[in-house]
């Protein structure tokens, strides 16, 4: 076990090593030059070179790289031994000269408000997708069944930036009973934190509780038919013990590994849902860094996400082989 | 005798009380609060409440004028303009009490010097001082001098050396590389973060990105100071909302906004719902802001003057404008110079109109210059920015020299960063056509024509703001001839040279002048439209009971 | 001894998209305590479908089920879901068929035990636990106490299959019906098994369906025999009858197509030509007539009508559902069959 | 008369799952130093438990797998190692049946399609045609000519068994492995492709090795028996030795293990019931394989393993044979 | 199983399995549904250029006219300037017709939509046949490629990379803006679609590649390009084909997401995904011009997805619901 652990966290670094070398080589062929952003209004050829310097884009790539996976671990000085001398501690993933600030500070700095979404909003698809697609899978073949799927189908073809605007359309501006969108610590306000949330998390609990939905009453219907459950039904258990102890046994364990890999997924940013609802996440961050071509922080985000992908898929992994006997993990 | 306007305490708003908290929300944050390194209207407007500068624009009544901050007066010149002495207001104090003196405010523009590590600002002071040691700033050189600002013995007295004469040199001294800053308590590019205050606010808390907050310096003297209010107890500034957000919040004047401001956001989307409506009367600011909406031709690669004039001819300011929002969000220009500067404004033509009665294409010509040109270039690489409406804006130009009969690169940029990058020179992406924009420095033709139009500012790189690339030998001498002009006179050669550059070299095309409609909320008071660098201005902002 | 199950007039039926499936087709037959019924034909022929009938398992499934079924007096085909599962575990109890399905692969061999063993007793999980330890250890799992937390993946086949019948086990029912619970083991792991059925009921006189195909392992097991082809019976009797003294065309050709280890190795087997019919359309009149070779002797009857069940002989236990009638049959087997035996 | 097919110490380990990133795969020893020679026009019988090696064998003979060690002679040839190019011409003299009928057919192919691969893969143009020759493969397997556009799904299993005999034939091979060709098909199906195979190993004097894990049809077919445990072969005779006398322990159970089909005769035979299951290739018993089930086993069962000598008719691999 | 009566059935002509499949959709409803629609918004798509003629406009062509002069961001009239010249509606500050943007929205959203999944199966099937096929260290290797591809943040990437590609397609030699635009996007998405595919093929041919007729033609000397391509490949059309049909939605939305956040499509190019965008600010004073592309894009997605689940229905009736 623990020796699995180790070597998925072997595999998991050397995937996040090969993600942020790509992501480093691919910003070396960029159009515009980073220093020349960093410049300003009134920029001097020297002032350039000086910039070029700083930023260290005067390095070899493998230079760059080199003292950038150092700067994860051990942390890193930039210019070092100049005046302008900029300490960055490890984890250090980089420093943003648009917001003159390490890259870890800024990505700490958006964490609660991406934290706060996902797990806002993955509470509420759980209940609410595992919930229905329980029922109907139970109620097989009635009109609540199909109401019910009905409208997950629906939901499951609905864009976040669509359902996003219109929900925002009618409670912030028709009927005016939520605030507009936006993120409030819950240690200042909680009410203003889940007021400001409450968006957010209805549009994307919408969205995936209808695929948890359709996940959850395949996953069930194909559970009932399997021989076990009629098994269970032959040695004379209850209907309830049989859908809780079989069934929805049976169903839960690729719910629970599409939900890791989902949650996995939002906490490296909701990038569409904090871009519809303004919310400074990590997604946001990412976005603007991106539009702002600030690379430091593209960096950092994209290596970060990725990190919470890659973790995702190794709590997965390990959970899954906790859920399923079968697994042995070697 | 000294005017009236020089001296403190500024007058009293009438019906200001003081006390409570005001809320500046902006879109993004201040690039820069180090006074050295910043060149950003709103935040050139929103610092002085912790910054004073030798000189500042004071705006009482909707009147703005230039007059003496830490200076005692605008400053006395003999030798041709070629030097500048500016006495200093005595017991000027910090903000943890102690004495603001000649030498600090020698370092702050010494500091400025620094600029690869103080980056950003403007480079005046390094442009116009005279340096013949070749100074590098304090970090690189902390034994050096700069030769160029001397003070007098008793330190009441502050001159400038020039290298050549500038008549609007006391307009350049509002800027941040003319504030006071001790030595001791400079923190090099940290003190980005936390600027020591000489103003009527200190910084309490700056949380980068996300929120700013001042609270009052209880050793400023409100006698000493001509320019600032200070009502209330503390300013708040949230960041990095959303233009829509704040046009909501702000409309909707509920809870906090009701007594927030934002400086930053043009209302555009939501205007209609607010401009000429009496409810909204008192909280909406309309105001012609200082930014032209212009276009470059570059002339390096349109080298063809019937070429440029086609062009000219060419652009449909009616579209160009209803995509930036219709009449009420901009005033057709001819010019980048306003009609407010009376001294520089030319009333001329473009492609042989008067643009602002007549802001249609006028495809017809310019099918006939274009009929008339010998290097006939057809294929045009339109360069604009992801940024808002520009991207609209340019669909319109796009739309406009293509029923001409040109073919159109669209060159999308990122939204930060353009403006070095159209600048850039040579290359095999250079724009024909640069969208852009520019706001005046100071009120005057200096203020612009110099930065747009003088080739001598280019390198053979970078056209810096000269994004036309304009280097034509009559209009040179007329630069050199405007250096040596008292300001009335150089106002007016300026004036010539904008003119000329337009009509005749057909280098560039202005669309219009931004009409701002900013709004407050409704308990908010003092709030003011600010002519210096054209901002609303909370200097005198004021929570009412 | 009464009967401890009676089925009569049992039919199920599945309506599917291709037409309604007929899998049993006017079932009857009956179980006494302490003896094992053997239910043969061939794939598809409806036996899992009977067993899962008794067992009231079709319940809240497409399947149509008429007719009685009487298990200890109770009638299953009426009562209600909950009714029946009260039953279920401990009046009747199933083997399946495919143990490595049957079992769930969640929970350790010792868990489902235990869970069978609760439903009935109302005793603690330590209780139980040792209940579970006990039935492995009679079905002759060895280390029983380490085995039972084992999952059924690391269980072998013939290992799963002791597990399930421990399970079945579990409440001692009065009637065990195992559905070919053999056919996937290999030989020797299948006389341990069956082995170990006829030890257990010679211990608790439990009632058994034993459902195969495999004839050699109904002679060695079973008391009687219920032949089933097409959904119907087709001969029902003792062992002894029905498989030495076969009276219907199908287990004639049954008998004679299977190599056995004695007998001349290099005679031709006597294959039943043809194929299993389709259960949505069967023949018309006796379903094995397009295989059977007396149709000719017979005539057109074959095809118009479905002959009954009825007894070799006034009296006797051995029913058989052929139109040949009672001379003509015993001729052919006299002559025919028995010679290639 | 000299053997078609000569195998000697064949021998197949598989690696199976390997254990942690560093680990050592473990090693199953699926077949274990096979010898056995097959005379032309024979069938040689070869029956074991599940998973003793059975399948392996035949895919080792056809060469789908690749043996560890050992050799494979046939007609003489070493063959053992031959590339797929050199092996092209013997493949069509060595052909191959399999258990399930329902995988073994392209369920995306039609029988024609089917049938005719053999031509297109060895490039061969049979007289008249490939569609007349298909048709008259057909024929000869028992189904109707005019089927030949139809698709697997559309038989039933003894069917689709006659399909796959079909295909194998196609190129008049010397040669058939038939894997478990009967242990998928209903018991009234099954003895009508036994007596199809049968009909065409007297017809086309076919040498056949047929894998089953039934004894009672290997008699019918075979004329020679092998039967292996745990990947070795530890009784070979011929069919009327082997089943009357047989010699080995193992034999002898499996023998008795078979239920009798008489009522009458029920109980007259002495039954073995071993103990257990087959034990694990990955990690077999030492010396004799079958020493932890057998009831004769001894000491130096533990120590040696016993070697396959001739013992009255019989070739046995045991230290205490009957 | 009815296998039996139909082999009895006279009559010579087998029916494929793909044959079966196709009755079986042509009697869903659902996916004759579906089907419509998608047909009507493909036929909008392609008959486009008709409607610029009908409506003597062209979806660029600006319309300063129908807005209001002093707030352009007001079309004159009702419901964002609906009219019998504009059907839709006109854009806001452009006046630029929205139906016309629409129906060119069509093409460009499916274009690049099925390009993008055309390319993504392609590759998807290449990697996902050798993958599996060959095994060993191939199959380590490119698995691994695909768990280093799946972990990538991929909206937050396609982002990040689609500036840097459009200068690396620029150089070599696609005209600039949307002529690199819509390629760069096409790739982008295939870039991060493929894993899918490739991964569901590799696994159908590892579970085909034991399959008893694989080893048949292989125990028949054929090679292996016989055996991908005449044996294992037949067989993989229906998982592909199911694959694919669910993919076309994903790739949809991918489309319209990575155009909305900004890496798509180049004004005055429309596009679904762009149009939505552009309607943002404008969403509480004109919602007709948000509802359209949004509705349009909730109709196209659903409609695929049923069928995509009607065509996995039909080709493995088994596995239904
Ligand atoms: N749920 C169902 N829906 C439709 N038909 C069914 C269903 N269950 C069984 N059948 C059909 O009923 C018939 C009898 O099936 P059953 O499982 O009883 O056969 P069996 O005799 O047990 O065969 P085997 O020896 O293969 O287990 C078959 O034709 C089968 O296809
Ligand atoms: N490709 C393979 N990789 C690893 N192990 C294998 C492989 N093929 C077979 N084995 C193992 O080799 C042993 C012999 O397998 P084989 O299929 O030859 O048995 P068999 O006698 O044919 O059994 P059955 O009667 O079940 O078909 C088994 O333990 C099996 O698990
Ligand atoms: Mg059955
Ligand atoms: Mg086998
Ligand atoms: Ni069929």
């Amino acid at each position: 076990m623990l020796k699995y652990i180790l070597k998925r966290t072997f595999i998991g670094v050397f995937v996040l090593a090969i993600v942020s070398a790509v992501v480093f080589g691919i910003f070396y062929i960029l159009p515009a030059d980073p220093a020349r952003l960093a410049c300003g209004k009134a920029c001097t050829p020297e002032l350039m070179d000086r910039i070029r310097h700083t930023l260290e884009l005067d390095q070899p790539l493998s230079v760059q790289y080199g003292r950038f996976v150092k700067g994860i671990f051990a942390g890193r000085t930039y210019l070092a031994g100049t005046e302008a001398e900029l300490n960055c501690d490890a984890p250090c993933l980089g420093y943003s000269y648009q917001n003159d600030l390490p890259v870890t500070s800024l990505l700490m700095d958006r964490l609660p408000a991406t934290l706060s979404i996902a797990f806002g909003a993955s509470i509420l698809w759980l209940l609410v997708g595992l919930s229905s697609g329980i029922v109907s899978a139970l109620r097989r073949g009635t009109m609540l069944d199909k109401f019910s799927q009905g409208i997950a189908l629906g939901a499951a073809s609905l864009q976040i930036y669509f359902v996003g605007l219109i929900l925002q359309f009618i409670f912030v501006d028709k009927l005016a009973i939520l605030p507009i969108p936006g993120y409030t610590s819950p240690f200042d306000s909680v009410s203003d934190w889940a007021k400001q949330m409450a968006l957010a998390w209805f549009t994307l609990a919408f969205l995936l509780s209808a695929i948890y939905s359709r996940l959850t009453r395949a996953g069930m219907i194909e559970v009932m038919s399997e021989d076990y459950v009629r098994t269970a039904r032959a040695k004379g258990l209850s209907g309830r013990k049989i859908n809780s102890r079989h069934v929805l046994r049976g169903a839960i364990t690729p719910i629970v590994t599409v939900f890791g890999l989902d949650l996995g997924a939002l906490l490296g940013g909701a990038v569409i849902t904090e871009y519809v609802f303004n919310i400074p996440g990590l997604g946001k961050l990412s976005t603007d860094a991106v539009a702002n071509l600030d690379i430091p922080v593209v960096t950092g985000t994209v290596l970060f996400s990725a990190f919470f992908v890659v973790t995702a898929n190794i709590v997965v992994d390990l959970i899954y082989s906790a859920l399923d006997p079968k697994v042995r993990l070697t | 005798a000294t005017p009236a306007s020089w001296v403190g305490p500024v007058p009293a708003k009438t019906g200001a009380t003081k006390g409570g908290t005001v809320t500046v929300i902006t879109q993004a944050d201040f690039e820069h609060l180090d006074p050295a390194r910043n060149y950003v209207g709103g935040t050139l407007d929103f610092y002085r409440l912790f910054i004073r500068t030798l000189t500042q624009y004071r705006t009482v009544n909707g009147k703005t004028e230039l007059v003496p901050d830490l200076a005692a007066d605008l400053g006395t010149t003999n030798d041709g303009g070629l030097s500048w002495t500016f006495k200093l207001r005595p017991n000027l104090k910090y903000e943890d009490g102690s004495k603001i003196t000649c030498e600090d405010l020698k370092y702050g523009t010494m500091r400025s010097y620094n600029d690869d590590i103080l980056d950003g600002g403007t480079t005046y002071a390094k442009d116009f001082i005279d340096n013949p040691t070749n100074y590098k700033g304090p970090y690189t050189d902390p034994n050096g001098d700069l030769y160029g600002v001397q003070c007098s013995a008793k330190g009441d007295e502050i001159t400038y050396v020039l290298t050549q004469p500038i008549p609007y040199f006391p307009y350049v001294t509002t800027f941040g590389s003319f504030t006071a800053i001790p030595k001791a308590k400079d923190t090099k590019q940290n003190y980005d973060n936390r600027p020591f205050s000489s103003g009527p606010y200190k910084i309490e808390s700056y949380d980068r990105g996300k929120q700013l907050t001042l609270v009052r310096n209880s050793y400023w003297d409100t006698k000493t100071d001509p320019i600032r209010w200070n009502y209330p107890d503390k300013f708040v500034v949230k960041m990095g909302a959303d233009q829509n957000v704040i046009e909501q919040s702000l409309i909707s004047d509920s809870g906090e906004a009701k007594t927030s401001v934002s400086t930053d956001t043009n209302i555009v989307t939501n205007l209609s719902k607010v401009l000429g409506k009496p409810a909204y009367k008192n909280r909406l600011f309309s105001f012609l802001s200082p930014y032209n909406r212009y276009y470059a031709i570059n002339v390096d690669t349109v080298k063809d003057v019937n070429v440029r004039k086609a062009i000219q001819c060419a652009f449909d300011f009616k579209t160009v404008l209803a995509a930036a929002g219709g009449t009420n969000s901009g005033q057709y220009a001819n010019s980048t110079i306003p009609p407010s500067i009376k001294t520089g404004y030319r009333n001329f033509t473009v492609c042989e109109r008067d643009v602002i009665k007549n802001p249609e294409a006028q495809i017809a010509k310019a099918k006939a210059y274009l009929a008339k040109a010998s290097d006939k270039k057809t294929t045009l690489r339109l360069a604009y920015r992801d940024k808002g409406v520009e991207p609209l804006r340019a669909a319109a130009v796009e739309q406009a020299l293509k029923a001409a009969g040109f073919t159109v690169i669209m060159d999308k940029y990122p939204g930060s960063g353009y403006y070095s990058t159209v600048s850039k020179r040579g290359g095999d992406k250079e724009p024909d056509i640069v969208q852009t924009s520019w706001a005046f420095d100071w009120s005057a033709a200096s203020g612009i024509v110099y930065a747009l139009f003088d080739a001598r500012t280019m390198t053979s790189t970078d056209a810096k703001s000269n994004y036309s690339r304009g280097n034509f030998a009559d209009l040179q001498k007329l630069f050199a001839q405007a250096d040596q002009s008292a300001p009335a006179a150089q106002e007016k050669i300026l004036g010539d040279i904008e003119q000329k550059l337009i009509q005749d070299k057909a280098a560039h095309i202005s669309i219009y002048f931004e009409r701002s409609h900013m709004m407050s909320g409704s308990k908010l008071g003092g709030v003011q439209i600010d002519n210096g660098w054209g901002d609303l201005s909370v200097i005198g902002a004021y929570v009412k009971k | 001894m009464s009967n401890f199950l009676e089925v009569k007039n049992l039919c199920i039926n599945f309506p599917t998209d291709d037409g309604l499936v007929k899998a049993v087709d006017n079932l009857s037959f009956s179980v006494e305590k302490g003896k094992t019924l053997g239910l043969v034909g061939e794939s598809g022929s409806g036996k899992s479908v009977t067993s899962l009938a008794i067992l009231g398992l079709h319940k809240g499934s497409r399947a149509q089920v008429s007719g009685q079924i009487f298990v200890g007096g109770v009638e299953i085909n009426a009562g209600s879901e909950s009714d029946i599962r009260k039953l279920r575990g401990k009046q009747m109890a199933m083997i399946f068929q495919d143990s490595l399905t049957a079992l769930n692969p969640f929970y350790t061999i010792g868990d489902q035990i235990i869970e069978a063993y609760q439903v009935h007793n109302n005793v603690s999980k330590a209780e139980a636990k040792k209940h579970a330890i006990d039935m492995l250890d009679r079905v002759g799992i060895a280390e029983p106490q380490k085995r039972a937390d084992d999952y059924p993946h690391q269980f072998s086949g013939g290992m799963r299959q002791r597990a399930m019948i421990a399970m079945a086990l579990s409440c001692d029912p009065s009637l065990l019906i195992a559905d070919e619970p053999t056919t996937a083991l290999d030989v020797t792991v299948q006389a341990q098994i069956l082995e170990l059925l006829r030890q257990l009921q010679k211990d608790f006189g439990t009632a058994i369906i034993l459902i195969t195909h495999d004839l050699g392992v109904v002679a060695e097991t079973t008391d009687d025999v219920l032949l089933m082809y097409a959904g119907k019976a087709v001969e029902y009797g003792s062992v002894r009858d029905v498989l030495a003294k076969p009276q219907h065309p199908y287990g004639w050709g049954l008998l004679t197509s299977i190599p056995r280890l004695t007998g001349d190795p290099d005679k031709r087997l006597a294959a039943i030509s043809g194929m299993p019919p389709s259960m949505i359309s069967v023949p018309s009149g006796c379903a094995f007539h397009p295989r059977c070779s007396y149709q000719s002797t017979v005539g057109p009857a074959c095809l118009a009508s479905v002959p009954q069940l009825l007894p070799v002989s006034e009296g006797d236990h051995h029913l058989v559902r052929c139109h040949l009638d009672v001379k003509t049959r015993v001729d052919i087997f006299n002559n025919q069959v028995a010679p290639k035996l | 008369m000299s053997a078609i097919l000569k195998v000697t110490g064949l021998t197949k380990h598989f690696s199976g799952s390997k254990h942690g990133f560093f680990g050592n795969a473990d090693l199953i020893q699926a077949v274990d130093g096979l010898n056995f020679e097959i005379t032309a026009g024979e069938a040689l019988g070869l029956v074991g438990e599940s998973g003793c090696g059975k399948s392996t064998t035949g895919k080792l003979i056809t060469r789908l797998l690749e043996p560890s060690r050992g050799t494979i002679e046939y007609e003489g040839q070493d063959i053992t190692h031959l590339t797929s190019k050199e092996l092209k011409p013997i493949r069509r003299q060595l052909q191959m049946i399999f258990q399930d009928p329902y995988s073994s057919l392209n369920p995306r192919h039609t029988v024609g399609t089917i049938i005719a691969t053999p031509f297109k893969i060895s490039g061969i143009t049979p007289e008249g045609g490939v569609k007349k020759r298909v048709q008259e493969l057909l024929e000869i397997v028992g189904l109707n000519p005019e089927h030949y556009n139809r698709y697997p799904h559309e038989f039933s299993g003894g069917q689709r068994q006659r399909i796959g005999i079909a295909r194998a034939l196609a190129l008049r091979p010397k040669v058939i492995v038939a894997d478990e060709p009967v242990s998928a098909l209903d018991v009234s199906i099954q003895a009508q492709v036994i007596n199809l195979m049968k009909d065409l190993q007297k017809d086309f004097g076919l040498t056949f090795i047929f894998i089953a894990h039934d004894l009672a049809v290997v008699r019918h077919f075979a004329q020679r028996v092998a039967v292996m445990y745990l990947g070795k072969i530890v009784e070979i005779a011929d069919r009327d030795t082997l089943y009357s006398n047989p010699k080995h322990p193992y034999t002898k159970a499996l023998l008795s293990a078979v239920p009798e089909v008489d009522p009458d005769a029920v109980g007259a035979r002495q039954r073995i019931t071993l103990t257990g299951d087959v034990p694990n290739p990955i990690n077999p018993p030492s010396g004799c394989r079958f020493r932890t089930r057998c009831w004769k086993a001894q000491e130096v069962c533990a120590d040696k393993a016993p070697e396959l000598l001739q013992v009255g008719r019989s070739t046995v691999a045991c230290h205490f044979p009957e | 199983m009815s296998t039996a009566a139909i082999a009895t059935h006279s009559g010579i002509e087998g029916r494929s399995p793909t044959q079966m499949a196709w009755q079986r959709l042509k009697k869903d409803r659902s996916a004759k549904i579906s089907g419509s629609v998608i047909a009507f918004f493909l036929l909008l798509a392609i008959t486009a250029p008709v409607f610029t003629w009908i409506m003597h406009t062209t979806p660029d062509e600006f319309h300063p006219e129908t807005l209001d002069p002093e707030f352009a961001t007001n079309p004159l009239g009702k419901f964002g300037g609906i009219s019998g010249t504009h059907w839709f509606g006109v854009e806001p500050r452009t006046g630029r017709d929205v139906f016309l943007r629409f129906v060119y929205g069509a093409r460009t959203s499916l274009t690049i939509a099925l390009a993008a999944t055309l390319v993504a199966t392609v590759i998807g099937i290449v990697i996902g046949l050798i993958s599996g096929f060959f095994g060993g260290k191939t199959d380590l290797a490119l698995s691994r490629t695909m768990e280093i591809t799946l972990a990538f943040p991929s909206i937050l990437f396609a982002l990040a990379i689609t500036p840097v590609l459009e200068n690396v397609f620029e150089g070599w030699g696609l005209p600039p803006g949307n002529g690199t635009r819509i390629p760069v996007m096409i790739f982008v998405l295939a870039m991060f679609g493929w894993p899918y595919i490739a991964r569901i093929v590799r696994g159908q041919v590892i579970s085909l590649r034991e399959r008893e007729f694989v080893e048949a033609a292989r125990a028949l000397g054929a090679s292996k390009f016989h055996l991908v391509f005449n044996q294992i490949l037949p067989n993989l059309w229906a998982p592909i084909l199911v694959t694919v049909a669910l993919n076309i939605p994903t790739m949809i939305t991918a489309e319209a997401a990575l155009t909305f956040l900004g890496a798509g499509v180049i004004d005055p190019t429309s596009d679904w995904g762009a149009m939505l965008l552009a309607s943002v600010p404008f969403y509480s004073i004109n919602p007709t011009y948000t509802f359209i592309p949004g509705f349009a894009l909730f109709l196209l997605v659903l409609s695929f997805s049923l069928l995509g689940d009607s065509i996995r229905d039909a080709l493995d009736p088994r596995s239904s619901r």
